[in-house]
């Protein structure tokens, strides 16, 4: 359903984003690794449309999205959960969700199913409470929830479980897992905390310095490669 | 040069382009006029208009410029007294030539400015006396209402030492100053109201530029009619009267030393030239232009100028100065008038008009002919001494 | 520790802690030089001569000038400080109104009513003058009204707004409040500083002719000096290290109190230098003007120095100095030779200047002097 | 002749007969037309005998004498150099009041000019015949206008009027008026009922005429001599003065809400620009004037082409004012405004250059003075409370507009996603952009909005005010004030301190004057954002950072 | 592994003051306790994210504190470095220096630093820049004004840049650093204040495993000659330096349960609500 192609991306002169390719089957979790700084977020970006690619092109359901602006992407069902949560502080936690069906008609979007506080049962508490004033964790489950209520075709997560508390790690971990198993999203996870990568994807794709320095399925890689990889 | 430089420094933009663009407007047309007759000393005179934008020191800084650097022959221009005010010590240090055309204070007389408008004695005196006569409503109280700055501060204190003169006492003087660009009149117009209460009042208006018409339209609203507390402006002409209904005001006064209503072939000319300047120039809302006392006193003022030109042979400041005293015109306002042999005034005829449906004025009161400008103010002190240049 | 490293890293250090680069000093002293031979085509040549500058051109550089150190005394606040003043104006009127005073007295009893008062106290009936001008008419004392009066009201102001925490907008409508409540005080002819008219008509300054060529010439190349000194000064500041403190707190004030800066201290230093500068600027060009009167305390004026900085590109200094100067410069160009369509001509510099210059016109000089240019200024 | 039409009605012959009795002139002339010797004065210049003529012809119980008074007070009365009278009508001939003869006014004939002076007495003299009206409410006003007579010999007529008189409010109308012309009755009991009368009504008109029962002359002497009545009219000065000072309050009340009103008409669609987009529109100002200026066009285009309809032309300049600003506003954010969104500083810089062109724009198309907008007839005047507050119909219609804009934007902004898009887009563009929020779309929307608001707001103010290419600039620096003092983007803060500037401006006018008022609340806002640094409503807590 | 032993070397230092007089009050810390936390409660509109909570924190002393999302761990930081006042309660800093007295200033410069959760660095200043500012030294405005970069200073911050790998970034402006770099930086900031007291929120948020387990090392290094305060939800860091000293696990806002990390681990409520099944 994802198809990336030889994707470059240049900060000013800095040549961050290297030919990258990869690409994605509905269904599939697809795991993308590296270090620090090598470009994972930025990957990231280029394919919700937040920043441009100089060259290469991203197809999405076999159109050529690349030069679609993100909500035109987020109507063709990608939803993104970007590092460091980017909540809507000011809005209350309840607008927050219903941000994340801003795709949707507004007679659709008027109410939030209660599946989403089934996963994150600490967003329907503090519904009206500001989503700026949320501890690091809690915006982090609410910018999930925001993804997951658009119910989307293509999910981007970029390191979703950072500051969340071990058992929701789990939690999320599961839904990952229902999600993948009901087969019909792809998910792009961009993980550091490696367990919790191996335990999901189907897929890895490691970064360094902009570029795919390894890449296959969880059958074919093996996990002290991949560290090898990670460390410096 | 084949050509004689006038300076044109009216603010174009700003808060007193409302008033100053015409007056720039029939500048130009006198000059056009002047041309067409063959310019002055043979050769054609070659406008020069500035921008000063309503703001007082680039006044002087444009006076400056017209001055040294375009070299002009003479000025036509300034409305509110704060920009003569801060254009004329370029005027002195440069000895050049203004000519000022609107009505002002007084208490000022300068070699290198020629004053074509009203002194107090020929426009706010006459309207005091008018609205304490017997045919002006017999006002024994009065609110004197008017912007903060030296026109109306110096005007009210002549009225006030006036008024005290015919035994009105203190008690019975309101005096009320608001900024430039005051736009809520309510609590002024409640309190003009309160003090009406106290005896037949009248409200004497110095209020300048913007102000007026929420003024009038809060006067308008609030039921205060012209036969229970009248309202003399000396700042109201038929140009601000354009931005006004002019229905809820009328029986309201203003005195000056011309209106457009008056009857005279020279006027019927002067405005028939000025309606087919504004047709032909394609000046904004040319079907409803108007003309008014400062436009009036532009054009005496250029034309006088061009006599005194002609009388000299040069352009020479001092010599035109010297040849202006004495200069006469056959005025749109009815009269031969004359240039003060020595107080750089005009002597001019006092009008006293009420505004009338179609915002023109109808003639009330008139002087019987023009009179001689007294821009030292006999009601001020230490001013017996002070006459002439 | 690679050698490497320390190389890049001593280079970097060198950079930073010397004031200007070579490059820069020459073409300050440059520009100084040249600025200070202007007045001299006025004195010597002949009135004719195709070199002479008319005495218009001296004044109107010189209040350039002026408007060029408001400028600078902005950009030290808002381009480094991030502290935007809509209300500048009022130091700068200030300034004027003290050095103002003075002058008024110098006039003597050359006034209209040849009283040893000002006219406009004599056409007010006051028969002495009010307290707060006692000793205006000594010009060491005025000159410390010059640095005193804006420096204070700034202190004060500066003290209680930066120790409530008003930040933003908060900030620059308080100031826009402050200076727009001070013009409405001063355009009262009862508040005894000439109201609408302000001060005007001048006869002299410490003695002599204040509209004397040579006179004019001797303050233009005082403003000059100053003008001089001022970019030194605000460059030393924001070069030190109180400059990038100052930065920072533009970027994240909250993030420095955890470091253990005390913001408070810093933004009221650069915001009373700030507004100390300003004063100088007006207590310049107020002689050289001729006149100083509220509108200088209008919101428009303040407006349109905020423009005047970006415009040149903010967060430089010498993109303010030459902000003023262009912008003014067109305005007085295009108020003459466009005198009804110069407004046109202004607002579009201004929306263009925005769309296509987002650093200014300095950051289309460095375009084109790509190279070199980032450490310069 | 005459008399048969007297006849035909008995109200007629009454009134001839008292007429008989006061003015013995009035007997001497033709009831149904009019000497023309009479009414010669009026050709002539001489105020006193124009006066006397008018007083006459208010006597004259006669149609057409009431004819020509009104004429003459519109203007519509002719004079032809041989000293005809001539009363024109528009558009149909003009009669000689004289003759009843019709004719075309000869192009020689002045009009006969009047002062304030005539402008009185012939409403004086024009109410002593509606004194007698069929109209309850033409009697009404004549017996109001009667108070203000100081005519004695009328007395007798306001008696007979009073006499016949059924209605209650007409009946104390008449009372008060012959109270007020029995103060100068020889009787002392009869002067103080007047002066008792005349406490009752509480108004402040009747003030002087009271207070100068209470003058003192030169020797200590009272003017007037009766003990009694004095007590009675200082008690009666009192209640009246107990009254006005009542009047005030609620005036300033009234002024402060009216004044909060137009504050907040001015600022509101700068709280959804700056307060909601954040963007510091200095161009607003130009925007309400645009919305002004369409209102000066709809009232031409009314005059030009409905003039039956011209007093709703208002109404039609809302939705047309609304779509003019808010198109205007569109195309700026879509040409200039869009590139600057994360540099809220430069659209300080671009809006400002906008606002120059625009006003340069409008002095360019319109002229450089203020146009003409004048308010419809039923917002003209004002209506009587308290017996002396007048609430003018054009305040009170801007209050309730202003209120109902701010439901109307309430509604949109918590009933449409519109609302919670701008705001989310503000917050985090990015974001709102991956969410999938068009964010070039409400952004244009948004803007749009927000224009066509401040045009309804210059619609409001066009009402008001002035119409002119600097109309924007008076209001910009208040507009902010407000929006900022509410607290960045919150609605309800806006409206508050709107309310809350208008109000405390009103109050402290009164006692400090304008100046030191506006100067008095400046400082209080300087103050006050001391104590509130994010405004009145301002989001605490970590989501503030 | 030397420059990370330079850099704990550095840090050693801070207590003799060498770069101009810092003006607070010596803490007092005699009783061995460096920071004192009674009774504090933080309510937001009724809510409280701090409830009675007491916590004390020993010289030396390597704290970690874990706790659900939400349970008020930031909050505590946030009283404790002066970004909220308690609703009630008190908070000392040793003996002697009541922290709700003080302001944020105040109390960086008594010594206490903090890492944020969220890096906070100064994005227009370079890497370089950002250690310099928050470098140990007088902060008030004259010193700063007239600051000099000494020799030895500059080294200490190469030696910084170092440690946490950005000496390539040093001149780069900080805003274009990636997240895990940010992370770093803002460790580096903190070294560089010489605290005596370090709140650590979330260090290795973001951090690969091997960089986690550097980070681990450079705490384990600071152990013992400083107080650490550390929050972690990454239970392997947390085990990694916690070694044998105290685990604090908070729930809404007060103290669930505390003792060693295999204590804390067996703890049923504390599975219950935090590590999961
Ligand atoms: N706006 C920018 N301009 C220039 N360089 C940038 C910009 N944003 C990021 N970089 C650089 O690009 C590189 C890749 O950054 P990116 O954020 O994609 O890393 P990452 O792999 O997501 O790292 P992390 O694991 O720390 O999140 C980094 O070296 C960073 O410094
Ligand atoms: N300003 C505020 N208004 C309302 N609630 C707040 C505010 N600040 C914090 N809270 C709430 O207080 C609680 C404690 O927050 P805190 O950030 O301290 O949690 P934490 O322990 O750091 O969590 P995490 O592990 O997710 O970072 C949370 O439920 C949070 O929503
Ligand atoms: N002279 C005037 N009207 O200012
Ligand atoms: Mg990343
Ligand atoms: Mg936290």
């Amino acid at each position: 359903m994802l198809d990336v192609q030889a994707i470059n991306q240049y900060y000013g002169g800095s040549h961050t984003l290297r030919g990258v390719s990869l690409s994605l089957q509905k269904g599939d979790c697809l795991a993308l690794l590296g270090r620090n700084g090598v470009g994972k977020t930025t990957l990231l970006k280029c394919l919700m449309g937040v920043l441009p690619v100089s060259s290469g092109s991203v197809v999405f359901n076999g159109e050529d999205i690349s030069r679609l602006a993100p909500h035109q992407r987020a109507a063709r069902g990608i939803a993104y959960v970007p590092q460091g949560r980017d909540i809507f502080s000011r809005l209350t936690v309840e607008e927050n969700i219903l941000m994340g069906m801003a795709t949707k008609p507004a007679a659709a979007a008027r109410r939030i199913k209660g599946e989403i506080f089934e996963l994150f049962p600490v967003l329907k508490s503090m519904l009206a409470r500001r989503g700026g004033d949320l501890s690091g964790g809690q915006q982090q489950q609410l910018a999930i929830a925001r993804a997951l209520v658009a119910e989307p075709k293509l999910v981007i997560l970029d390191e979703p479980t950072e500051g969340i508390q071990p058992s929701i790690i789990k939690d999320i971990a599961n839904v990952i897992k229902l999600l993948r198993e009901r087969g019909d999203i792809g998910i792009l996870l961009c993980e550091q905390y490696f367990d919790f990568a191996r335990q999901l994807a189907d897929q890895f794709v490691v970064l360094s310095r902009g570029e795919v320095v390894a890449a296959g399925d969880k059958t074919e890689i093996d996990g002290d490669d991949v560290r090898s990889h990670l460390s410096v | 040069t084949d050509t004689i430089k006038v300076g044109i420094l009216h603010s174009l933009s700003g808060t007193m382009a409302i008033s100053e663009t015409s007056l720039k407007d029939v500048a130009l047309m006198t000059i056009e006029e002047i041309n067409a007759d063959g310019g002055v000393l043979g050769k054609k005179l070659e406008p020069v208009v500035v921008d000063p934008a309503s703001n007082w020191p680039l006044f002087a800084e444009k006076a400056r410029q017209l001055l040294a650097q375009d070299k002009v022959s003479v000025v036509f221009g300034a409305w509110t007294s704060v920009s003569r005010k801060s254009a004329l010590p370029v005027f002195k240090e440069l000895n050049g030539l203004l000519f000022y055309p609107v009505q002002y204070e007084g208490e000022e007389l300068e070699k290198n400015v020629f004053y074509t408008g009203a002194a107090p004695n020929q426009q706010a005196i006459p309207a005091v006396e008018y609205l304490m006569s017997e045919d002006g409503g017999g006002a024994k109280r009065f609110v004197l209402l008017g912007t903060d700055y030296v026109y109306p501060r110096t005007t009210n204190k002549i009225l006030r030492a006036f008024l005290h003169s015919k035994g009105v006492k203190d008690s019975d003087i309101e005096e009320i100053y608001t900024p430039f660009g005051h736009s809520d009149y309510q609590t002024i117009v409640a309190n003009i109201k309160k003090f009406s209460t106290g005896g037949r009042t009248a409200v004497i208006s110095t209020i300048n530029g913007d102000s007026n018409v929420p003024f009038y339209k809060e006067l308008g609203n609030a039921g205060l009619k012209a036969t229970d507390v009248p309202v003399v402006a000396f700042s109201v002409g038929e140009e601000e009267l354009r931005g006004v209904d002019a229905k809820p005001l009328v029986g309201h006064l203003a005195a000056w030393n011309y209106f457009q209503s008056i009857k005279n072939p020279v006027n019927t000319a002067f405005i028939d030239k000025w309606k087919a300047y504004a047709k032909a120039k394609n000046l904004p809302n040319a079907s409803t232009v108007v003309t008014n006392d400062p436009m009036e006193a532009t054009y005496i003022g250029i034309h006088m100028w061009k006599q005194a030109v002609e009388q000299a042979k040069t352009t020479d400041v001092d010599k035109v100065i010297e040849a202006m005293g004495g200069q006469t015109f056959t005025a749109p306002d009815g009269f031969t008038i004359q240039m003060d042999a020595t107080n750089h005034h005009l002597h001019k005829p006092v009008y006293i008009g009420e505004i009338n449906a179609d915002g023109q004025f109808d003639v009330v009161w008139k002087t019987k002919g023009p009179i001689r400008a007294q821009p030292w103010s006999p009601y001020i002190a230490g001013n017996e001494n002070k006459q002439g240049l | 520790m690679t050698s490497s490293t320390l190389v890049t890293t001593r280079d970097h250090l060198f950079r930073r802690q010397h004031l200007f680069s070579p490059r820069a000093w020459t073409g300050l002293l440059i520009a100084i030089v040249l600025l200070a031979l202007l007045p001299l085509l006025n004195l010597v040549l002949p009135v004719d001569h195709p070199l002479h500058i008319s005495s218009y051109a001296i004044a109107l550089l010189g209040k350039f000038m002026c408007y060029a150190m408001a400028a600078l005394a902005l950009d030290l606040v808002w381009g480094y400080a991030g502290i935007l003043s809509l209300g500048h104006g009022i130091f700068f009127a200030l300034g004027g109104y003290a050095h103002g005073m003075y002058l008024m007295r110098s006039i003597g009893r050359d006034g209209v009513y040849q009283s040893h008062l000002p006219d406009f106290m004599v056409f007010l009936d006051w028969r002495e003058y009010p307290w707060y001008w006692t000793f205006t008419d000594h010009f060491a004392y005025a000159m410390l009204l010059v640095v005193l009066v804006p420096g204070v009201l700034a202190f004060i102001f500066g003290y209680f707004a930066f120790r409530s925490r008003i930040k933003g907008v908060y900030f620059s409508i308080i100031t826009q409040a402050m200076t727009f409540a001070a013009m409405l005080l001063f355009f009262r002819n009862d508040t005894g500083f000439g109201g609408n008219n302000g001060f005007t008509d001048f006869k002299r300054i410490l003695g002599f002719d204040i509209t004397a060529p040579d006179t004019r010439a001797v303050l233009y190349w005082t403003t000059l000096i100053f003008l001089g000194l001022a970019l030194v000064f605000a460059r030393a500041i924001t070069q030190s290290k109180l400059g990038r403190v100052l930065t920072a707190l533009r970027d994240s004030e909250s993030r420095l109190r955890f470091i253990g800066y005390d913001p408070l201290g810093f933004k009221l230093f650069v915001w009373t230098v700030s507004a100390i500068m300003c004063g100088i600027a007006g207590a310049l060009y107020v002689p050289q003007v001729g006149i100083i009167n509220p509108s200088e305390m209008s919101t428009e004026t303040s407006i349109e120095m905020v423009i005047w900085v970006a415009t040149g590109g903010r967060g430089t200094l010498i993109g303010p100095v030459l902000g003023a100067g262009v912008v003014n410069g067109l305005k007085t160009w295009f108020t003459s030779a466009l005198p009804e369509f110069w407004l046109y001509a202004l607002g579009l510099i201004f929306v263009l200047t925005t769309l296509f210059l987002p650093h200014g016109i300095v950051g289309l000089l460095r375009r084109f002097t790509a190279r070199n240019a980032r450490r310069t200024f | 002749m005459g008399y048969a039409a007297l006849l035909k009605s008995w109200r007629r012959i009454v009134l001839a007969i008292l007429l008989a009795t006061l003015a013995p002139i009035a007997l001497a002339a033709e009831p149904a037309s009019i000497d023309a010797v009479l009414l010669a004065p009026l050709a002539d210049d001489d105020t006193d005998a124009k006066l006397r003529v008018i007083s006459q012809l208010g006597r004259l119980a006669n149609p057409r004498a009431a004819q020509v008074l009104e004429a003459l007070s519109n203007a519509r009365l002719y004079a032809t150099p041989e000293g005809r009278i001539l009363i024109a009508h528009d558009g149909k001939p003009a009669i000689d009041p004289a003759t009843g003869e019709q004719l075309d006014v000869p192009a020689d004939a002045g009009n006969i000019m009047i002062n304030n002076r005539l402008r009185r007495a012939i409403a004086g003299a024009l109410a002593i015949s509606q004194l007698f009206s069929d109209d309850a409410q033409v009697r009404l006003s004549a017996a109001k206008r009667m108070q203000q007579s100081t005519d004695t010999s009328s007395i007798g007529l306001i008696a007979q009027a009073r006499s016949r008189e059924t209605n209650a409010e007409v009946q104390s109308a008449l009372d008060v008026a012959q109270a007020s012309l029995e103060l100068k009755s020889p009787d002392p009991a009869t002067r103080l009922r007047a002066v008792e009368r005349l406490g009752h009504t509480q108004r402040g008109e009747f003030r002087p005429t009271l207070a100068s029962l209470l003058a003192q002359n030169n020797e200590g002497i009272y003017a007037e001599p009766d003990e009694e009545v004095r007590t009675a009219a200082v008690a009666a000065l009192r209640s009246i003065d107990r009254h006005l000072s009542k009047i005030e309050w609620a005036g300033n009340l009234f002024y402060g809400i009216s004044l909060g009103s137009v504050l907040l008409l001015a600022a509101l669609g700068l709280a959804i620009t700056f307060g909601l987009m954040g963007v510091i529109n200095m161009a607003h100002g130009e925007l309400l004037m645009i919305g002004a200026y369409v209102t000066f066009l709809m009232q031409l285009f009314f005059r030009q082409f409905a003039p039956a309809w011209v007093d709703w032309y208002v109404i039609a300049a809302l939705p047309m004012a609304f779509l003019v600003t808010a198109g205007v506003g569109m195309a700026l954010e879509r040409t200039v405004i869009r590139w600057l969104y994360g540099r809220p500083l430069e659209t300080l810089l671009a809006t400002w250059g906008i606002s120059l062109i625009l006003m340069q724009g409008v002095r360019s198309t319109f002229g450089a003075q203020n146009v003409e907008v004048s308010n419809p007839s039923w917002m003209s005047g004002g209506v009587t409370l308290l017996d002396g507050l007048v609430l003018s119909y054009n305040r009170l219609a801007i209050i309730v507009f202003a209120l109902l804009v701010v439901f109307f934007i309430w509604l949109l902004l918590n009933h449409t996603r519109l609302g919670l898009f701008v705001r989310a887009i503000t917050q985090n563009r990015r974001m709102a952009d991956c969410v999938g929020v068009p964010t070039g779309r409400i952004d244009m929307l948004a803007f749009g909005l927000g224009s066509g608001i401040a045009g309804l707001g210059g619609v409001a103010l066009s009402q008001l005010g002035n119409v002119g290419p600097d109309l924007g600039r008076a209001y910009i620096v208040d507009s902010f004030m407000v929006v900022v003092l509410g607290g960045v983007g919150q609605l309800a803060g806006t409206v508050i301190a709107a309310m809350g500037l208008g109000s405390l401006n009103k109050i402290l006018e009164p006692w400090a004057g304008a100046v030191l008022a506006k100067i008095t609340i400046l400082v209080l806002i300087v103050l006050f954002v001391q104590k509130r640094p994010q405004g009145l409503f301002a989001p605490r807590g970590r989501s503030v950072e | 592994m030397q420059q990370l032993q330079a850099a704990v070397l550095l840090t050693d230092s801070g207590s003799d003051a060498s770069y101009g007089h810092v003006t607070t009050r010596d803490v007092d810390t005699r009783h061995g306790v460096i920071l004192y936390l009674e009774d504090i409660t933080v309510s937001f509109d009724g809510f409280k994210a701090l409830n009675k909570l007491s916590l004390d924190i020993g010289v030396g002393e390597l704290r970690c504190i874990i706790g659900p999302n939400g349970a008020g761990k930031t909050t505590m930081m946030d009283v404790i470095t002066g970004k909220t006042a308690p609703t009630s309660g008190t908070a000392f800093f040793g003996q002697n220096v009541d922290l709700t007295k003080l302001s944020e200033t105040e109390i960086a410069h008594a010594g206490i630093g903090r890492k944020f959760q969220r890096p906070t660095v100064f994005e227009n200043h370079s890497v370089f820049e950002n250690l310099e500012l928050a470098m140990k030294t007088d902060k008030r405005v004259k010193p700063t004004l007239f600051a000099k970069l000494t020799g030895e200073q500059a080294d200490a911050i190469s030696a910084t840049l170092e440690l946490i790998r950005l000496t390539h970034e040093a001149w780069g402006p900080a805003g274009l650093l990636s997240h895990g770099q940010k992370q770093w930086l803002e460790i580096g900031m903190l070294l560089m204040q010489e605290p005596k007291l370090l709140l650590l929120d979330e260090p290795v948020a973001g951090m690969t495993d091997a960089e986690t387990e550097r980070t681990g090392e450079l705490l384990n290094e600071l152990k013992g000659r400083h107080s650490l305060m550390v929050v972690e939800h990454d239970m392997d860091f947390v085990a990694s330096i916690a070694g044998s000293g105290k685990v604090t696990v908070l729930h809404e806002g007060s103290v669930l349960a505390e003792g060693s990390m295999a204590q804390v681990q067996a703890d049923q409520r504390v599975i219950e609500v935090y590590l999961g099944r």
